[in-house]
């Protein structure tokens, strides 16, 4: 089906359902419940769920095909943002040529930067392509403020109007596409439940379900095979007559494409960019998505970009107060035991618990999140690990 | 001319503090194969001892003071250091002064303590991993150990001076004959530099001419070689994690006085440290040393208002454009080996 | 599991079909049930409390939260009521705003614009807060007062100085209680006049970055109306750690004063590299080398320890001053944490209760209802004294606080003294200052989203 | 005229002339062995013709074009094959996956854009792979991990996907170092069958003289740098050079 073998069609169909039906998935609990903090439905996580699934989508076609680890990849998210938004503010407010326009950026500049980095391996090439991104930063913050908007970013403004546009004076234009607003919603109540169908998500979703499916054609190419080949022996790739440099590129640009897509589609969601979006940090990120997921995996960058953007979100969110209204029903001195316990990782000691799922996970679960869910499927089908699956695993990505 | 000698001078205190945990970073790259992404938090716990025995040191009782008022106007409180009271005020007050200088002493121990557990405990199985593994497990150890200082000492920076004796700053230029004030450094920066060569030239000379480090350095250039030799190379390279953790701390605990020490300051100067390592070329350590030093006074030349004046933003991507430069010209920094981390 | 009241849903949950079944969908516009985004239907209002909780300022943040906290109880009747007994309007009863309990829920802005929005978001999406409020940086501000006004909530600034958050970058939907770089030049120059004559030689160093622009535009341009002359002006990397080599080259620039138009990390460093090169031991030009630094906070003077020791800058507010309302805030924050306020606590608390004012004196929580409440409002009692909060870019304008390092400090809260309050006269300009973005600038007009 | 013509070439490394004035020619379908003590320059000299090394002198002319300058795949893409001491192969990938990259590098050449668009059209490639390895006996472990195979059978493999990319020149550099005999044996079988079967010239670097003298139909003899001698096998075994040189070393 689509060019694909059935268990990648099944794979794709997997996620197309949980995408499409997200809104109903990560709004398990009831509104009124305590556990309601936990639901991550609403709109915006949402659509950061599958923005950054795409990015990381995107750098696993160069990180876990090739092997070469950029770490700078924010870069081009930004810079599609940054295109994204200029082409709001002056040719049209529509998201589409906004989104191709930060996938051109991207791209061109992916493939400047790629044509220099990628001439050193390892981690020279590493710290090449952290350089590049680092003084995008610093420039965009500081000396290109009047293109960048330094600081402060770009918003769109009541003074802006794009060509392709009716907007009345003094009005402050807003993403859409062809007309439909991106934060249009849809609520659907039942019960005690509530389920938002917004817009902008399925916009997002329905390019990541596109950029997932190209992901998976490129991972079973032959194209995907040369990458492969490049990670696994350059030696006998230049001596079968391959030039492995180009081919990287192709994989760099193609996975700059895909961050530029990312931050496309971010600034068409929202409509800000701000230049702490290409902070090392940032970059930093997406490898950590990527690695927690199951690098070279199908499934896992997306699974790591959830984990991670929920963890910013919903867990940052839970304050003191929250803790004590889940525990009231405990005798006081108890409460106040679990509250103190529980209260230095959640809230603002998020990064904690960020930092040690980090080191659980690669210590004891080195293929990411993608082998915990192998091991829970191996477990409950109460097969054991058979040889085959060893070096198979390996051969070909796993889903 | 003052100019350039006065940025020479600032870009040899700089190069020294990169200089120090590049050396660090690449004593552990070079004998245990790991990319440790949590020297920077060795850094930031260095300098945490020192905050921490100072606030050992200010450990006070309180009593109340009835002739002043707090500001809600109730009788205040007056903290009373401990030291005051074993000591005497003018002998406690010196003991306290000399709080940074004396948490050397505590470092030591305490930080190779720290690289002990952190060798024995974790690095230890990541000997074999590949290097995106041992990134990932020691950056995540890197935010677990700056959470764990946020969450007992706050986020803001906590002002650590230097003794008194220590304030002021010398005239370079008085001395060399040019007019008064115009060359003018910091004793505790001299200071800071000096301590830095010295760690420097004892790390090179304990690995040139002491068993331990000939083994070591065997060790480093084939590690598997002198396995076979039966020499028990995990044992001295656990030492060796323990010793660069100690230099980490040190260079942390000395450089409390020049930038106030705060949580995130080893992350700071992680990405720094690591574009240093590799300019220098991973696993030299001459390399590291050098390149620290380059780094450093080139940045410094690159923030004088003269050559911002010319290329605005120059200082803000320094070190980077550098990086980029090297890394094209000579395909494996400065003086890097072949064949290491380039896959 | 306790039941939790937190989420607007939770309280639609009320007015929603009881019985099984599946209710009939409804969509949520301009034209439907709600007239503005968030519309608190049941008993109680939702404000979202966005401050910075992890990264360096996370302590800032942390201070801010407190004051949010002391604020919500004071709105719902508890504590002892702290500013509301000062404040000139009567409108607050101490029961909730308009009769309905005040909520809140807290988010992480990291101190970046983009995390400051999702965390914004969600508190708007998921929390329906019907107010934003908080913040500890102009970048953060701007950002979030943008997505406030799309969103149709009112976004009350946390701690930001820089001219473009009222100034080009001002919201209909956004107010700041909080003082500006132009403020903080006007209220210093005629002090530094005073004490160090009008024949001085600056030298700048600038974070460079838009509230650093602003800054040194607005010191420069006061200090250089007094008679100062402005030898140079460097742009330091935000991300700069050590500044030794931006500060040893001032001696030889004939400069006699140093300004430093850094905020947080940076100026706690640039302040101690100052003082460790012994600047402040100096003499040029036959005159003592002094720093000055535009914009003070209690918690940089703790982080750069003793050297702030007589150093001149500017404060929005502080926990000395004598007024009323300043004093009953102080007791009532003192007493419930143990010790004083800082400046962005005051001017969070102080947001919230204003809000909860315009609410009651609008009689609706519709942005552009309490806008229009808010606008041109001029109240007393807050601190600060008489204070007006101009329609024209919704900037508070009212005395500003020139400070001191103070060279015996009895607790490691009192490390600035007073040196003088600024008459609001003196600080006050056109709304189309060339400052602040110019004849351009506008506030565009107000949103109810929904 | 030989299909390789190498003239005059000398290689410095520093203070070690480690080539020089290396004369030889390689005739077209023939089998040709360099032999040569340890530290002759057999290695240097196969590193100089495959584009990994640039001598310092002299000149290396494949039917009739020049090699030097260019890189590694671009040699290949002339027509030189070259098999590794130690198999190099895709670890990684699955036996099949390895014998299809060079069918595409066969196709598509070294890389073109329209290469990547191609990559939705792989049948034919596929066939000619699966081809190859009926070719090579290897059909039944096309699944297999590459990495996961014994040395024989990587060193076939590899033999095998030179062999895809139909080359006119097979460089072998000690193909049976470190194999046991009964692998040397079916290597040396193989070997024998592709001279035998197709149109190919194969240089071959080798240390064991059984499969010299097995395989070669001439044989240059290397010696610090310099060829002794360049002769029929039958000559070559009892040339006093020869003895001395390799007496020499050994004694």
């Amino acid at each position: 089906m689509l060019g694909l073998e059935k268990k990648d069609f099944q794979l794709l169909l997997v996620v197309a359902g949980l995408t499409l039906l997200a809104p109903f998935i990560l709004n398990p609990f009831p509104e009124s419940s305590g556990m309601a903090q936990f639901n991550a439905g609403y709109p915006d996580l949402m659509q950061r769920f599958v923005i950054f699934g795409i990015f990381a989508i995107g750098f696993n076609i160069l990180f876990g095909l090739t092997g070469y680890l950029s770490f700078g990849h924010a870069a081009f998210l930004g810079i599609g943002s940054y295109g994204a938004i200029w082409m709001m503010k002056l040719i049209s407010l529509n998201v589409i040529p906004a989104i191709f326009m930060a996938i051109i950026v991207a791209g061109i500049f992916a493939l400047a930067v790629g044509f220099i980095t990628l001439r050193r391996s390892g981690i020279y090439f590493s710290i090449l392509t952290l350089a590049f991104a680092q003084m995008s930063y610093a420039l965009a913050y500081s000396v290109l403020t009047p293109i960048t908007g330094g600081e402060t970013g770009l918003q769109i403004k009541s003074s802006d109007s794009p060509l392709f546009s009716n907007l009345e004076e003094g009005e402050i234009g807003r993403a859409n596409l062809f007309g439909m607003d991106m934060r249009a919603s849809f609520e659907l109540n039942i019960g005690d439940w509530l389920f938002t169908f917004n817009a902008g998500y399925y916009i997002a979703a329905i390019a990541m379900l596109a950029s997932f499916y190209l992901a998976i054609r490129i991972f079973r190419s032959p194209f995907g095979m040369m990458l492969r080949a490049i990670k696994s022996n350059q030696t006998r790739m230049s001596y079968t007559g391959l030039n492995p440099r180009p081919h990287t590129l192709a994989a760099f640009v193609i996975s700059g494409m895909y961050a530029g897509l990312a931050g496309g589609l971010m600034v068409a969601m929202d409509t800000q960019v701000g230049p702490e979006r290409m902070f090392w940090t940032a970059s930093g990120e997406v490898v950590l998505m990527t690695i927690l997921g199951g690098v070279g995996t199908l499934i896992g960058p997306v699974l790591g970009a959830g984990a991670i953007k929920y963890m910013e979100n919903i867990l940052s969110k839970i304050n003191k107060d929250v803790l004590h209204e889940w525990f009231a029903f405990l005798p006081d001195g108890l409460e106040d035991l679990l509250v103190t316990i529980i209260y230095p990782f959640i809230g603002k000691g998020w990064h904690l618990t960020l930092g040690i799922l980090f080191m659980l996970v690669v210590i004891y679960l080195p293929g990411g999140l993608v082998e915990g869910g192998q091991r829970i499927a191996r477990a409950l089908r109460g097969k054991k690990a058979n040889d085959e699956d060893g070096p198979k695993a390996s051969t070909e990505p796993a889903e | 001319m003052e100019a350039i000698i006065l940025q020479i001078l600032n870009g040899l205190d700089k190069g020294s503090a990169y200089a120090l945990i590049a050396l660090g970073l690449t004593l552990i790259f070079g004998t245990l194969g790991v990319v440790n992404f949590a020297h920077g938090a060795l850094f930031m716990i260095g300098a945490f001892c020192a905050v921490t025995l100072s606030r050992i040191l200010t450990l006070s009782h309180t009593i109340i003071d009835e002739t002043k008022t707090d500001f809600l106007g109730n009788p205040a409180k007056v903290e009373v250091p401990y030291v005051h009271d074993i000591f005497g005020v003018a002998t406690g007050d010196a003991i306290i002064d000399w709080a940074v200088p004396l948490s050397i002493l505590f470092a030591v121990p305490v930080m190779m303590a720290v690289g002990y557990i952190m060798e024995r405990g974790l690095i230890k199985h990541f000997y074999t991993r590949p290097h995106a593994d041992q990134i990932l497990v020691t950056f995540g150890l890197a935010i677990v150990l700056q959470e764990v200082i946020k969450y007992f000492y706050g986020a803001n920076p906590i002002p650590t001076p230097a003794p008194q004796a220590f304030t002021g700053s010398f005239d370079f230029g008085a001395a060399l004959g040019f007019d008064p004030n115009l060359i003018i450094y910091p004793y505790w920066r001299i200071i800071y530099f000096v301590f830095a060569a010295v760690i420097i030239g004892a790390v090179f000379a304990f690995l040139q001419y002491t068993t331990f480090g000939m083994v070591v350095r065997a060790g480093m250039a084939d590690r598997e070689t002198v396995g076979l030799l039966g020499i028990n190379i995990d044992r001295r390279f656990t030492i060796m994690f323990g010793l660069a953790a100690a230099v980490a701390g040190l260079a942390g605990v000395m450089y409390t006085p020049i930038n106030s020490p705060n949580y995130h300051m080893g992350m700071d100067f992680l990405v720094l440290s690591f574009v240093v390592v590799v300019v220098g070329g991973m696993g030299s350590l001459p390399g590291a040393v050098l390149a620290g030093f380059m780094l450093g006074i080139l940045e410094s030349f690159a923030s004088m208002r003269e050559v911002l004046a010319i290329l605005p933003g120059l200082n803000q991507i320094i070190i980077y454009l550098v990086a980029i430069l090297i890394l094209l010209t000579r395909p494996r920094g400065l003086m890097g080996r072949k064949g290491v981390m380039e896959d | 599991m306790s039941k939790s009241n937190f989420t607007r849903r939770g309280l639609l949950k009320t007015s929603a079909v009881t019985g099984a079944g599946l209710a009939l969908p409804t969509i949520f516009t301009a034209q439907s049930a709600h007239a503005f985004t968030n519309e608190p239907t049941g008993g109680t209002v939702t404000l979202g409390f966005n401050v910075p909780q992890t990264g360096p300022y996370a302590d800032e943040g942390a201070d801010e939260l407190r004051a949010y906290q002391l604020a919500v109880e004071h709105l719902n009747g508890g504590g002892d009521g702290g500013m509301m007994n000062t404040f000139s309007s009567k409108a607050l009863q101490g029961n909730g705003i308009l009769g309905k309990k005040v909520e809140f829920v807290t988010g992480d802005t990291q101190t970046k614009s983009d995390a400051a929005r999702a965390s914004a978001k969600s508190m708007i999406e998921k929390d329906g807060a019907i107010m934003i409020t908080g913040g500890s940086s102009s970048g953060v501000a701007v950002a979030v007062q943008a997505l406030c006004q799309e969103a149709g909530v009112i976004f009350m600034a946390g701690l930001t100085h820089s001219n473009d958050t009222t100034g080009k970058d001002r919201k209909a939907n956004g107010f700041r209680h909080f003082f500006n770089s132009y403020m903080s030049g006007a209220a210093l120059a005629p002090v530094l006049a005073n004490a160090y004559g009008k024949d001085r030689k600056a030298y700048h160093l600038t974070a460079d970055y838009n509230w650093g622009y602003t800054t040194e535009e607005a010191v420069k341009a006061s200090t250089e109306a007094m008679g100062w002359e402005t030898v140079a002006t460097v742009k330091t990397p935000l991300t700069q750690t050590d500044f030794s080599s931006y500060i040893a080259p001032v001696l030889q620039s004939g400069a006699d004063t140093l300004v430093l138009n850094h905020y947080g990390g940076n100026m706690v460093n640039s302040l101690t590299n100052a003082v460790q090169f012994g600047l402040r031991d100096k003499q040029v030009n036959g005159k003592d080398f002094q720093i000055i630094v535009p914009l003070y906070s209690r918690l940089m003077a703790k982080g750069a320890g003793a050297n702030v020791k007589g150093i001149f800058g500017s404060a929005n507010w502080h926990w000395s001053l004598t007024d009323e309302g300043s004093k009953a805030f102080v007791k009532s924050f003192g007493t419930k944490y143990g010790f004083p306020p800082s400046q962005a606590a005051h001017t969070t608390y102080v947001q919230t209760l204003l809000y909860a004012d315009a609410c009651e004196r609008a009689g609706s929580f519709a942005p552009c209802a309490v806008a229009e409440a808010l606008e041109d409002f001029e109240f007393d009692g807050l601190g600060n004294g008489k204070t007006l909060y101009r329609g024209a870019d919704h900037q508070c304008f009212k005395d500003v606080l020139v400070v001191k390092g103070k060279e015996n400090p009895t607790s490691e809260f009192d490390l600035l003294e007073i040196v003088e309050v600024t008459p609001v006269e003196q600080v006050t300009y056109a709304p189309d200052h060339p400052q602040m973005g110019g004849a351009e600038a506008t506030l565009g007009s107000c949103n109810n989203g929904a | 005229m030989g299909i390789l013509e190498v003239k005059d070439v000398g290689k410095r490394f520093g203070g070690l002339q480690a080539l020089s004035d290396v004369n030889l020619s390689v005739k077209e379908n023939s089998v040709h062995a360099i032999i040569g003590p340890n530290g002759a320059g057999k290695s240097t000299l196969l590193n100089c013709l495959v584009g990994k090394l640039i001598p310092d002198t002299g000149s290396v002319m494949f039917d009739g074009q020049s090699v030097l300058g260019r890189t590694p795949h671009e040699i290949n893409q002339m027509g030189i094959s070259r098999v590794f001491q130690t198999p190099e192969i895709f670890g990684d990938l699955s036996v099949m996956e390895n014998m299809m990259i060079p069918c595409f590098a066969k196709r598509d050449g070294a890389f073109s854009l329209q290469a990547i668009a191609n990559m939705f059209s792989e049948k034919d490639v596929v066939e000619r792979a699966e081809s190859m390895l009926e070719d090579m006996n290897m059909a039944d472990k096309r699944h297999m991990h590459a990495a996961s195979m014994s040395r024989g059978d990587k060193r076939r493999l590899e033999i095998g996907m030179c062999l895809a990319q139909e080359p006119r020149l097979l460089l072998l550099d000690e193909p049976t170092a470190g194999m046991a005999r009964a692998d040397t044996n079916n290597t040396i079988d193989l070997l024998k069958q592709i001279s035998d079967e197709r149109d190919i010239t194969i240089a071959i670097i080798e240390h064991d003289m059984h499969v010299v003298f097995s395989l070669a139909q001439r044989i240059t003899v290397l010696a610090q740098g310099t060829p002794l001698v360049e002769d029929d096998p039958e000559n070559i075994k009892g040339h006093p050079k020869v003895r001395e040189a390799y007496l020499g070393e050994t004694a």
